[in-house]
């Protein structure tokens, strides 16, 4: 791989924010048609440094040679026109406009400025067929597509630019299993045409699979460079965080079942999600479900939790009938929902306001607020999380991706839940930091709070769960102890259809 | 200006002896006023009303005219096509509604113009206007006299006009600045309001300021003066005499009691309006104005603006709005 | 499964629906009207007459809606459409302007119109300035600046030309209205068949996500507010003509009426959505309601009273259709609060 | 790299910034005074009471603007501000009200600033209602309403005790000073120190992760714009007692006045942030300009274009501040547009 030629190369780049060094000293080389691979911890830097590629963020120092030139893009422009396009971790796109006009916002096919909606169409079909996903009609509104139909329109918008370099920042993170060995075929047909992939995953397993080269990021700096993508776990892992482990699932004790169920979801069914899904979530117990993207469970989650009304069936928590969001969270029930940046976080807050959105009535005396008492639990919840950094007064927004999403499930930790709701928990979240959350859930758990836990990574489910509902079409189809399963089975159970299954042909 | 809306009306009753006064052949009036957020344009209507049902062969229909021009053109557009005898109206503007006239009397209606001209001689039948440069004229003679017979030489004087764009405003100042000029005397200060006591208020307090020592204002307008008297008093000053504008019955009471700066005030009468009525009922029928030779209501009457002071305010009392 | 149409139809089914909905708070208006005066109805000239009468009313703020529901979607606002109006207005009814003749004034106008456009785009895109604090600063100072080149006074048209085109038809249908619809037409082909309208909407529903696809944000914004401007002059010259004068206080709070048919249109306040069918809708359910109150002489406290009642029952039927029938595809449960 | 800092303060270091850059701008505007008018402000006794009277000017504005904050904070925008005064001045005013005395006014006013509020509240909250549209036809009906009661008269207030709270003070200051600190102080804890303020920058800044942190958005939408009416009865009380008098007219574009200084004291028009002490600079910078314009005997139109040019010049200024200070300390590149 290494023989042929390199088309980038980054030395000694510096970027600083306010308060924050993002990037201090980064090297990093990509040669023509091979999957390069950014690892790091959550805030190391890696969509600071595809940033400045992008011509999103400018480098403060540091040289950057683009197919041997100087390269410092002013502008998403440039960088596009210099041949690197960018597939962000943040879905960036325009809810209004359709999918083949998001495809080729910003350069569209157009005849004296009057679009050519046929062409774009067109085109826009023919990019999506070669991602295998025919079945997404160019005309759809973006508003109108699940989170994972957003990720291949992010996909074929920056397919459809002539880049030589195509950069993808976690773009599996909303993706299921089978979309994922999808997302491969791409990558490996586009290297084959000697383009480069700077690809960014948390999951090693992923990148032993796709990737040629790693390059270690920590701290903002580079600690490893062009490391083999077959590096031995411990080593990379070595490399991210200073530590020498690999996250394990940590050992369960069997929860007592025979106690009361804490949840008691009888027969819910909201019209085109889902129907008939009956269970119950015993104090102490880890309920995982398992299903393929856009069987449901995300809606099935917000209506247990009342963010959405059933339209048959009911959701008791320790005998109280749920009808709303405002009963379930002041029965003890918490929910981390899936889209964070839209569902759950006020960017502009501090990141201590965030963690008490749903408990600062709980510090506060007579109505006033109790910023202190506030903080300082924030504190301590930011240090079980290893959030980072672990500062809790800065605005959200200016927090990597797994970090918000630690802050998000944080909110949870404190108060007083007794049932937590995870929705794909651990998206974005690095091994380390999620080798915490595992033991901070297990933690819970023993403390006898119920959880139920979505995930779209079969181990992570089988892995957590003390019991595992498999989800298929907005049914539940099967139910058994997580011993009882093997990821296989699983994937089994949950394959057959596809993305846009269900929609009007 | 009044707590009790009913019957302020100013009409003309006395009928006897005249022979316009009998009953003649149905006259459909077509009225439109400006939408009344002030008490003149108020009594413009009600006077309009009350006069038209002073007679038995009068029909009125008023159409509301809304907050602007355009929408008094649309509902004169409608008006027109109901095709009454005559129209009054009082525009919000005799320019901008000038193409609306030249419809109406194209269309074989009879146009009497209330208050605010048309450029154009042949958009009306009839004007009746008051005298905004002769209020101004009047208010800066009464201000020159007081002011020569104290024997101030170098007086400061504080002006507080209405609504600033409006071109009535702009004939009451020049009339104001005419008439000072004969006395060798000029305003010091002018900080406009728009007809509303809160903003008589706020202008009066901003002019208080300005000016730390004043010898005399005129207020262009009773309304916005009730706003003005309530700041001259909440910044205790006194050294000064008001005087104000349009007639209005609080303006004349407050002139008779004597017990605050306002001395006097300059008419601008909402009568008209019952004029108006009046007048085109005898267009309407062809008939002419009884005390007049000519043996069709002439084409232009404008109403003389007088002074009311203490002296003579019984006499006005009646009229005040 | 996979759904193959020719067209790239946009699913804005939603939209449609609202506006289904607007015509249906148009009909339950003339209904309304029928019914209070049936005489006035029963005479077909009438009617026509009465129709075209609403156009015509309409048409002048109409224009200034298309300029307005453009500027929201690109995600900001203008406060200051009707002070160009006066200011476009008032600068060719100078002496001097109405020197130049017919042309010469409309001219003026859109030169006018279009240069405190770009002003007030470039304070906004480059001067970094909320748009609402600058347009409402421009409204105050081209307020300003009208009332000291009119000297304070209605300034007259004597030029023929431009007073007839309020008067004039063209196959019977009034010239202003022939304008409205121009302008509409030009304004739905922009936003929906041009790289323009797509980034506008682009621009106002994600501007990073615009930024991103390498979009110009900033240029673009300051085109909005050009393209606003355009239309408060092309506006100016229709209510000119209409007046037969012009003067600083024209066009008094056209900025409300234009933002709230745009919004009751389905335009989205914060961006990012909006339809120029709707816009029109909006400025035609405002002028029918005016029309309505006056064929039905209602007194203005009265009318103003009844007025809101109608904007909101307005609203609130158009959100309610559009519930109904979109919950028999779906449910959902978004508050949609702003 | 982590700094412990003892309270609060990151995020709050722009807003101060920001809110150093208005002292700025006032500062500016003192000194132009004292450079135009020097005989004036040699005077100290005219300068304290100027101050006061400046004070004063803002204090019925300044209250309906803390209101107005919170509702933009809050995500919505209330354009029946002045309207609500209107309503509340007229019905506190009529002859019947009058009879119950002082106590019996200012209770109507209350009362009814409160009621116009909800009926706002529940439209937008529960009729999900555009704040925009719905407060747009409070304001046209209210008015009507007002003249309606008002029979279009200017109401007289006979009260004494209603008309000299203008003109009465307390250790040397004005009692509508008092008010306003009063109002002031109260919005400044109620943002910053209750829970009701953290839910109100919660459901301004994202109503749906606040709906699903267990907060009743719709219930706290609603309370916001009572609160605004509950100011706009305060400021009605206020505002009759300065004029003696109320009337439907009264109070007049208050409601542009009160979101232009919300805004420039830096509240964000699209919600989630926003700062009491700075709506209350952007209220005093307003007023002071007045002030600035009558001691120089500024002609209308130049003053109205020269104050589209201080608000423009504060905004630039206030930015620049706090650009070049933040500069220093970091460098971003957002466009920010709205
Ligand atoms: N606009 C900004 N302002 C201030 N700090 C920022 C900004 N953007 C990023 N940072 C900081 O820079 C550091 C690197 O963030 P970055 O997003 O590059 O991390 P990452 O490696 O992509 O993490 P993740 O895996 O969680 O996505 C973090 O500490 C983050 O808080
Ligand atoms: N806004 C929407 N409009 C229409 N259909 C939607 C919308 N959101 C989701 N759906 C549909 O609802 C179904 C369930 O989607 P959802 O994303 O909740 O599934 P999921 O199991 O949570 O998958 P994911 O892993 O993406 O979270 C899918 O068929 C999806 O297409
Ligand atoms: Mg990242
Ligand atoms: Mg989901």
């Amino acid at each position: 791989m290494s023989k042929l030629a390199t088309v980038l190369r980054l030395t000694d780049v510096v970027k600083t924010f306010p308060g924050v060094r993002a990037l201090d000293g980064v090297h990093l080389e990509v040669a023509e048609g091979e999957v390069h691979c950014l690892l790091g911890q959550n805030g190391a830097g890696k969509s600071t440094l595809i940033k400045i590629l992008a011509g999103v963020h400018h480098a403060d120092s540091g040289e950057l040679l683009w197919r041997g030139e100087p390269f410092a893009p002013a502008t998403p422009q440039a960088a596009m026109r210099a041949g690197i396009a960018t597939i962000y971790q943040e879905l960036d796109l325009v809810d209004h406009l359709s999918v083949a006009e998001n495809v080729f916002l910003g350069h569209e096919p157009s005849r004296f400025g009057f679009t050519r909606r046929r062409a774009t169409a067109a085109a826009t079909r023919r990019i999506l067929e070669s991602l295998g996903h025919p079945e997404i009609p160019p005309g759809r509104l973006i508003k109108d597509l699940p989170a994972a139909g957003k990720q291949i329109v992010s996909m074929a918008r920056a397919l459809s630019h002539d880049a030589k370099l195509i950069v993808m920042d976690e773009p599996s993170a909303v993706l299921a299993h089978d979309e994922v060995e999808n997302l491969f075929r791409i990558i490996r047909e586009l290297t084959a045409n000697g383009i480069a992939v700077v690809y960014i995953s948390h999951r090693l397993a992923e990148i032993r699979e796709i990737g040629d080269r790693v390059t270690v990021l920590k701290d903002g700096r580079t600690t490893a460079a062009g490391l083999s993508a077959r590096t031995p776990t411990r080593e990379l892992v070595g490399k991210m965080t200073g530590r020498a482990f690999e996250y394990v699932f940590p050992p369960r004790v069997s929860t007592d079942t025979r106690t009361e169920p804490l949840l008691t979801v009888d027969r819910l069914s909201r019209a085109g999600e889902f129907a008939d899904v009956s269970l119950t979530v015993h104090p102490g117990e880890i309920v995982g479900i398992a299903g393929l993207v856009g069987s449901g469970r995300s809606e099935l989650l917000e209506t247990i939790f009342g963010a959405r009304r059933p339209d048959t069936g009911t959701v008791t928590l320790d005998g109280h009938r749920i009808t709303g969001v405002g009963t379930a969270v002041r029965h003890g029930m918490g929910m981390a929902p899936e889209e964070r940046k839209s569902q759950a976080l006020l960017l502009d807050e501090p990141v201590f306001k965030n963690m008490t959105l749903a408990s600062f009535a709980a510090f506060a005396r007579a109505g006033f607020t109790a910023a202190r008492d506030e903080q300082a639990a924030a504190r301590r919840t930011a240090d079980d999380l290893d959030l980072r950094p672990r500062d809790v007064d800065r605005p959200v927004r200016t927090l990597s991706g797994g970090n918000q999403q630690k802050v998000v499930v944080g909110r949870w930790l404190l108060g007083h839940t007794r049932l937590l709701l995870l929705d794909e928990p651990t998206r974005g979240v690095d091994v380390g930091a999620r080798a915490e959350l595992y033991q901070v859930v297990h933690d819970l758990a023993a403390d006898g709070v119920g959880v139920l836990l979505v995930s779209s990574e079969v181990p992570e489910v089988l892995g957590l769960a003390d019991r595992v509902l498999v989800m298929r079409e907005g049914r539940l189809i099967r139910e058994a102890p997580a011993g009882d399963l093997d990821e296989d089975t699983v994937l089994d159970l949950v394959m057959a259809g596809s993305l846009m299954e269900g929609e009007a042909a | 200006t009044s707590n009790d809306p009913a019957d302020t009306a100013q009409v003309k009753t006395d009928t006897s002896g005249n022979a316009n006064a009998a009953t003649g052949p149905k006259v459909v009036i077509g009225f439109s006023a400006p939408a009344a957020d002030h008490g003149w344009i108020a009594a413009i209507t009600n006077n309009a009303k009350a006069q038209a049902a002073q007679y038995s062969d009068v029909e009125l229909r008023t159409v509301e005219a809304g907050a602007d021009a355009a929408a008094q053109r649309a509902a004169l557009a409608t008006l027109i096509a109901q095709k009454p005898n005559v129209i009054v109206m009082l525009p919000h503007d005799g320019k901008e509604l000038n193409a609306t006239g030249l419809e109406a009397m194209r269309a074989g209606i009879p146009v009497v113009n209330l208050d605010r001209a048309f450029p154009s001689a042949a958009a009306y039948r009839l004007q009746i206007k008051g005298d905004n440069y002769g209020m101004g004229l009047a208010a800066g003679q009464y201000i020159g006299e007081q002011l020569k017979a104290k024997g101030v030489s170098n007086p400061i004087i504080g002006e507080i006009p209405g609504i600033d764009s409006l071109e009535l405003t702009q004939e009451r100042t020049a009339g104001l600045n005419a008439a000072l000029a004969v006395y060798g005397f000029k305003v010091a200060n002018r900080r406009p309001a728009e007809f509303t006591a809160d903003s008589g208020q706020a202008a009066a307090t901003a002019l208080l300021q300005a000016l730390p020592k004043m010898d005399a204002l005129w207020n262009h307008d009773d309304d916005q003066g009730i706003g003005v008297l309530a700041a001259v008093k909440q910044a205790n000053r006194g050294e000064f005499f008001m005087v104000g504008g349009a007639g209005s019955k609080t303006a004349i009471e407050a002139i008779t009691k004597d017990d605050s700066v306002l001395k006097a005030t300059v008419t601008y009468s909402p009568s008209m309006a019952s004029s108006a009525i009046s007048l085109a009922r005898l267009i309407g029928q062809g008939k002419g104005m009884s005390d007049l030779v000519e043996l069709q209501v002439p084409k232009e009457i404008t109403l003389a603006s007088e002074t009311i002071t203490k002296d003579n305010a019984s006499k006005y009392a009646k009229l005040g709005f | 499964m996979t759904a193959r149409t020719a067209l790239p139809r946009r699913t804005d089914n939603d939209q449609v629906l609202r506006n289904l909905g607007l015509v249906g708070v148009l009909a339950a208006l003339v209904v309304i009207g029928i019914v209070t005066r049936p005489e006035l109805y029963s005479d077909p000239a009438w009617v026509r007459n009465n129709i075209l009468t609403i156009l015509q009313q309409a048409s002048a703020i109409g224009v200034v809606t298309v300029g307005m529901t453009f500027v929201i979607i690109g995600g900001g606002i203008d406060l200051s459409v009707g002070a160009i109006i006066a200011l476009a207005g008032v600068w060719s009814t100078t002496l001097a302007t109405q020197a130049y003749g017919a042309a010469g004034m409309i001219f003026t106008a859109l030169v006018v119109g279009l240069a405190v456009g770009l002003v007030n785009g470039v304070l906004i895109a480059y001067g970094k300035l909320v748009s609402f604090i600058a347009t409402l600063a421009m409204l105050v100072s081209a307020r300003g600046l009208a009332a000291q080149i009119s000297g304070k006074q209605t300034q007259v048209s004597t030029n023929d030309t431009i007073n007839s085109i309020a008067s004039s038809r063209l196959i019977g249908i009034p010239v202003l209205v022939w304008i409205l619809a121009a302008v509409v037409v030009a304004g739905w082909v922009l936003l929906n068949r041009t790289t323009f309208g797509r980034r506008t909407v682009a621009v106002g529903g994600n501007p990073e996500a615009a930024r991103l696809a390498g979009i110009d944000v900033k240029r673009h914004t300051m085109l909005l507010f050009v393209l606003s401007g355009l239309c408060c002059g092309i506006a100016a010259i229709m209510l000119t003509s209409q007046a037969t004068s012009a003067q600083a206080a024209m066009a008094n709070l056209y900025e409300l009426d234009a933002i709230a048919a745009a919004i009751i249109g389905g335009t989205l306040l914060s961006g990012g959505r909006g339809t120029i069918v709707g816009a029109l809708f909006g400025v035609l359910v405002f002028s029918t309601i005016t029309n309505l109150f006056a064929i039905n002489n209602l007194a203005t406290e009265v009318q103003n009273m009844v007025k809101g009642g109608i904007i909101v029952a307005a609203v609130l039927l158009q959100q309610f259709r559009y519930r109904s029938l979109t919950n028999l595809l779906r449910r959902r449960n978004d508050p949609d609060i702003s």
